[in-house]
């Protein structure tokens, strides 16, 4: 009983949203310092899934693309060139990195670049798979089959829009 | 003829299933009216002791048990709305905050239409049918018993993820994409899809047995037309219902397979798109 | 500020509207007379006495048999009368607020976003188009067309006094018309839950007349003013430098994104997120301070600003008339 | 059949409830969203304090606004000896203050909101009279 207990206890937590962190946390949490505080991003669902929405609003997908990487290095793997940890990434945001990451410092809030890289993180699966977000739709190289445009049956001179 | 005395149970089709079957024995005929009296006490009896009386698949105690269920769902389901109404009581009240205002009245309506609404209609049906077309039990005793537990087991799921501050909060309708993946991150959308699949089963569960109990067990010489008007009732709705709760609990497991599997049944591709299916949760709509 | 806030379906400012009122009129109308004969047989039911405690199984009766057999035809016949007759009136009174598409006039198209509305006043020459938000501005007399679309999950546009409900759903494109009858300012809804902060996704609807209407508009499409006062100033260059560039647009500066709600005119406009808020320099000041305090949940950040910081921004912001 | 006893039961809750209700009720705090857009409408202090903004940064019985987390309650305002720290608790300072706080003190982040002198005063009175 207690071990089916404790799972959903830890669910429990996992599911707190804290719209906003209190101000003097913000602070604390400057360039790394508070290795602890990244939990809260990590394990929580709805910041994993605003960093996701993040993510694409501040375009990393430009460089980054979905996690595999093209201009930028790849962020699915466990390979990490300035650390892995969620401050590690968190610096590498907001101060930006030689060969082209640029600093994001004053352009995303703190509170969003912890979440950015909680999401980050969770593309290599480093977070708890009960809070990460799901793949993304973007993932899909084309639509799927039933979402692509039905081509005209041969011999059929005028082609006919079946979307809406 | 001595199936008076086994009551409305099968008396209907015997002659039939007397000639397919081989002479050496099975039939019961032979037996003196004690024997027969014992013989179906022990079959038809709640076996002893706890794991017995929870085993029970009569009706009486099943819809007794269905009744009190449903009512105490009503109980729960109320006590959301007096918490809503008490934040509603006056303007920018700040007694319940938004994230948990909308798990109280997803919780209510989910409560009140899937755990409390439908089970006591079905419940009354466990109950009363059997008694007013004079059958011994209602048709498959067993699934009947067997809906009960999953119906618990699905309305315990979603109050205790309730409690653990994991309760659904997309409305008790759920439509995609508020409630897909994107928009409806945590465990929450899930527990509500989950919850959905087990009190439909056990819906669909009870009206297939009703519909068997009164079609087929009904006491010699009750014609159809000669049914009480709720047995009636029940039998409507009981194939209302085997038409209405698959369609919704195709539209749930596919919001589930969306959220869990990656799928792209209720949404798709690039830029969100109502795909047929989706018409399936307009099931759900309420205006 | 015109008047007071109107928000009442049963209080229409629009042909529109009144044709809905009237249907609601009618079908209470109807549904009440039904009600109470329901409840009138059910009381004749329950208080007339048997004629007898145990009485006899009837026997057949040809006549009496008949005479039932009439009776509950009629009935039935009378409801399947009155279902019918009420969905007609209901189909023709919908064909005849949405059914043709209005020949002239305006066209807006909404937007609808988690937890905001994005205005775009569309016209034939490019440089007279313009977007604001959570408020608009029609001339009275003139049929509106407003085509709605949604941004991220599904909403439901609906200013109760002037039109219908209409959904805006992701992937498609809904319509609605209107024509406002008199000047005043409608309050008007989301009507679909869309997430935590759906209760505070309000919009406000301006009918004006033709001349205020046609001012208000050349004031729309200018961009923003330079400030002139060094507090203001000061604000632009706060607003540039901070995180507010990434979201927002302010026509006339390099801020141009178009993920938050336009600020060109943000001043011009009575509320603050949505309908929240008041729009004043303090409520401007309390919503930079703590977004997440005012409307928990939004999808604007809570971004650390000094207090002169602060004040500049608000100050700024509350000039961009 | 109930008994007596049991009707009289549920009658005393069901008046406990609606007792509980009315009392809910009774305290009904300014609505800002019908009044501040009123032409002539109330320009009570309440309606004021929401329309600019004061109680959207601080918590102030009676008026209903969302809450943010900006400023200290402003409850019992008469029993405090300094105002903000920096002057003394009088009416006309109060006034002071609520009109142009960053005249007084250049680091405050409380804005100057654009409230008149008069309409300060107003406010002021609710301020003191909250106990």
């Amino acid at each position: 009983m207690p071990l089916a207990i404790a799972p959903l206890v830890a669910g429990c937590e996992r599911e707190d949203r804290q719209y906003r962190a209190d101000p003097p946390l913000l602070d604390a949490r400057g360039a790394g310092r508070q290795y602890t505080l990244g939990e809260r991003y990590l394990n929580n669902a709805y910041h994993l899934s605003q960093g996701k929405r993040l993510y694409a609003s501040f375009n990393c997908r430009g460089c980054h693309f979905d996690g595999g990487g093209g201009i930028g290095p790849a962020l699915m793997e466990n390979r990490w060139i300035y650390g892995g940890t969620i401050a590690d990434i968190v610096a590498t945001i907001r101060e930006g990195r030689p060969n082209g990451m640029p600093s994001f410092r004053g352009k995303i809030t703190d509170e969003q670049i912890w979440e950015i890289a909680a999401y980050v993180l969770s593309m290599s699966g480093n977070v708890s798979s009960a809070a990460a977000p799901n793949r993304d739709d973007h993932m899909q190289g084309r639509p799927a089959e039933n979402r692509q445009p039905t081509p005209p049956p041969p011999g059929d001179e005028a082609p006919k829009l079946l979307s809406p | 003829m001595s199936d008076a005395v086994i009551g409305g149970g099968l008396p209907v089709e015997r002659p039939v299933r007397r000639r397919s079957m081989p002479e050496a024995d099975l039939r019961d005929i032979v037996l003196g009216d004690d024997e027969l009296h014992r013989r179906l006490e022990r079959t038809w009896a709640t076996p002893a002791g706890l794991l017995g009386r929870l085993s029970s698949v009569d009706h009486k105690t099943v819809g007794w048990r269905y009744m009190i269920t449903a009512f105490v769902f009503l109980f729960l389901g109320g006590f959301n709305a007096v918490a809503m109404r008490a934040q509603l009581a006056r303007p920018e009240n700040k007694l319940i905050g938004p994230d948990l205002y909308n798990q109280l009245f997803t919780m209510h309506g989910t409560t009140m239409m899937f755990l409390f609404a439908v089970p006591v209609m079905q419940a009354f049906a466990v109950y009363l049918v059997p008694l007013m077309v004079g059958a011994r039990n209602i048709a498959f005793p067993r699934l009947v018993a067997f809906s009960y537990w999953i119906y618990l087991a699905g309305g315990l799921f979603i109050w205790i993820a309730f409690l653990l501050n994991t309760g659904p909060d997309v409305g008790w309708f759920a439509y995609v994409p508020l409630s897909g993946p994107e928009y409806a991150p945590g465990k929450r959308a899930d527990v509500w899809a989950q919850m959905i699949t087990f009190t439909e089963v056990s819906s669909l569960a009870v009206a297939v047995a009703t519909i068997v109990t009164v079609l087929k067990h009904r006491a010699p010489g009750m014609s159809l037309d000669r049914i009480p008007l709720f047995v009636w009732s029940m039998l409507v709705t009981s194939f209302v219902i085997c038409f209405a709760m698959p369609a919704v609990m195709i539209a749930s497991s596919c919001l589930i397979m969306d959220r869990l599997v990656g799928t792209h049944f209720l949404q798709s591709g690039r830029g969100w798109r109502c795909c047929p299916l989706a018409a399936l949760v307009l099931v759900l709509r309420p205006s | 500020m015109v008047g007071p806030l109107v928000q009442s379906a049963l209080d229409p400012h629009s042909p529109q509207g009144e044709r809905l009122r009237d249907l609601i009129w009618i079908f209470t109308a109807v549904c009440g007379v039904v009600w109470l004969a329901v409840m009138i047989a059910l009381a004749i039911a329950v208080w007339r006495r048997r004629a007898s405690a145990a009485p006899e199984p009837s026997a057949l009766e040809r006549a009496a048999e008949l005479r039932l057999t009439i009776i509950v035809g009629a009935l039935v016949g009378m409801t399947a009368v009155t279902v019918l007759a009420l969905t007609g009136l209901s189909y023709a009174t919908q064909k005849r607020v949405l059914g043709r598409p209005l020949a002239a006039g305006m066209a807006l198209l909404v937007t609808g976003h988690q937890w905001w509305w994005e205005v775009e006043y569309k016209d034939d020459e490019p440089a007279r188009t313009f977007t604001t938000a959570n408020e608009i501005h029609v001339p009275v007399g003139v049929p509106v067309t407003i085509r709605l679309r949604a941004d991220d999950v599904i909403h439901s546009f609906w200013v109760p006094s002037l039109m219908g409900k209409e959904d805006l759903i992701p992937g498609r494109e809904n319509s609605i018309r209107f024509t406002a009858a008199r000047a005043g300012i409608y309050r008007g809804q989301c009507a679909e839950f869309c997430g935590a902060q759906h209760a505070h996704m309000a919009l406000l609807v301006v009918a004006q007349e033709k001349p205020d209407f046609d001012a208000w508009r050349d004031g729309q499409i200018r961009s923003a003013d330079d400030p002139n006062e060094p507090e203001r100033q000061k604000g632009l260059a706060a607003f540039l430098a901070k995180p507010c560039v990434m979201c927002h647009a302010v026509r006339g500066t390099s801020a141009a994104a178009r993920v938050g709600p336009d600020l060109t005119h943000v001043g011009s406009r009575m509320t603050l997120a949505a309908g929240t808020l008041p729009l004043s320099r303090g409520t401007l000041a309390a919503w930079l301070a703590d977004p997440q305090g005012v409307k928990p949940g939004s999808q604007m950040p809570f971004v650390q600003l000094d207090p002169d910081e602060l004040n500049a921004i608000s100050a700024y912001l509350e000039g961009l008339k | 059949m109930p008994s007596r006893a049991k009707i009289g039961a549920a009658a005393a809750i069901l008046a406990l409830f609606g007792a509980g209700a009315l009392l809910i009720a009774s305290e009904h705090p300014a609505d800002y969203r019908g009044t501040v857009f009123a032409a002539g409408g109330p320009a009570d202090a309440q309606t004021l304090m929401i329309r600019f903004g004061c109680a959207t940064c601080h918590d102030i019985r009676g008026v209903a606004a969302p809450g943010a987390h900006v400023g200290p309650p402003l409850e019992g305002i008469r029993e405090r000896v300094y105002l903000a720290g920096v002057l003394e608790n009088t009416p006309s300072n109060l006034v002071r203050w609520i009109v142009d706080p960053r005249g007084i003190n250049p680091k405050t982040a409380m804005p100057i909101t654009g409230i008149s002198e008069a309409q300060a005063r107003d406010v002021a009175a609710y301020l003191y009279g909250l106990q």
